[in-house]
């Protein structure tokens, strides 16, 4: 798991991951780029993360992927980023296709879901909360 | 005994401590105050930054209880 | 669509593709590198392709693909590719997550299902189809 | 009318001239091929470049009737 303050550099992400599993005999790497899109005038979106729950979230999708012979890897951005830079980026190395395809999207699905991680507008040089855009983690309201 | 309350991300609260020996009574405690109010349903609860659904589930002196709001990564 | 000869440099059209979309304005960008797995004491692998009704196969997918405001690009090999390269890369750009997660699935089954190429092992100097390995093409048998 | 047959990929024949006047005529003479045989259940077909499924498809002459094996891409 890799934290950045700032945008992230995807190529070298991209290409960072890519060569280390070269020689690891995976025959299908599946990244996911999340870019930020200019809507609603924003000028960016920052986010706050909370890394030692975050840490855990990730371990166990390490554990989960290993389970089925995969590894899973992700970028994250904390703080600022400008629209059409990225903010996010996760991956899958698979032996097999079918492993790899269902893998990215239940561990994208899932860190949209579980992540710790808040959302926040950038507009006319305020810092909004994402809420309409944000939802409960599985488990919410116990204290309600 | 004493432990901590703390909240994460745009609630924007600093951390509390107070007195008490499970979830149940933390959640009491915050259920009285009403800028919280909107807060506890949709936040989830973590135990020494590892998540807990469970109201009885004991707590031990210096314990950290942490609310997390709802999320958006990516 | 993009076909080259040999084994694909993975980096220069992941970033290339990224910064051709740059201003696109799509929120995710999933793409899928296959990569040649060493098994089987081969060599490599090597390819045939029938590039007009390829084309066509894509022309569709870049089709269904607009329809649901999402883009679609492709590359593969011809002839032969060591083990550890790449001969194939596609990749799903949209908008929306849900979109790129489900439509990169269906591109690469359909892909493999119905692209007329050809897969042939190498190994011990000859070259062997992968006939076990091939699947019959949607409609197939229609002359038997 | 005469037309011609292309074999794709791992079929390893030269292509083949006939008279025909539908796929039906075709799926005859290539059926009376031995070597042939084994493909025929196994082969999607291609009229001109245009996939085809129907054995009563009307051929014209210079036709090109393309054999497509199982395939393996990626």
């Amino acid at each position: 798991m890799e934290l950045y303050h700032g945008c992230l550099d995807t190529k070298e992400i991209f290409g960072r991951w890519l060569d280390e599993q070269s020689d690891s005999n995976y025959g299908a790497y599946i990244p996911f780029v999340g870019t930020i899109r200019a809507e609603d005038g924003i000028e960016g979106l920052s986010f706050d993360i909370y890394e030692p729950i975050l840490q855990q979230w990730f371990e166990e999708w390490v554990a989960r992927a290993k389970a089925q012979g995969a590894i899973v890897k992700m970028a994250h951005a904390i703080g600022d980023v400008p629209v059409h830079t990225s903010s996010y980026i996760s991956a899958v190395f698979s032996p097999k296709r079918r492993v790899a395809l269902e893998l990215i999207d239940a561990f994208v699905e899932d860190f949209k879901a579980n992540a710790p991680i808040w959302k926040y507008d950038l507009k006319g040089g305020k810092r909004l909360y994402a809420e309409d855009r944000s939802t409960p983690m599985d488990g919410a309201g116990v204290l309600a | 005994m004493m432990i901590k309350v703390e909240f994460l991300g745009p609630i924007a609260r600093e951390p509390m401590e107070m007195e008490a020996t499970t979830l149940a009574e933390v959640s009491a405690k915050l259920k009285a105050d009403e800028r919280l109010a909107g807060w506890l349903e949709k936040c989830a609860v973590a135990l020494n930054d590892t998540m807990v659904t469970d109201l009885t589930t004991p707590l031990q002196a210096g314990d950290r209880v942490s609310l997390l709001p709802p999320v958006c990564g990516g």
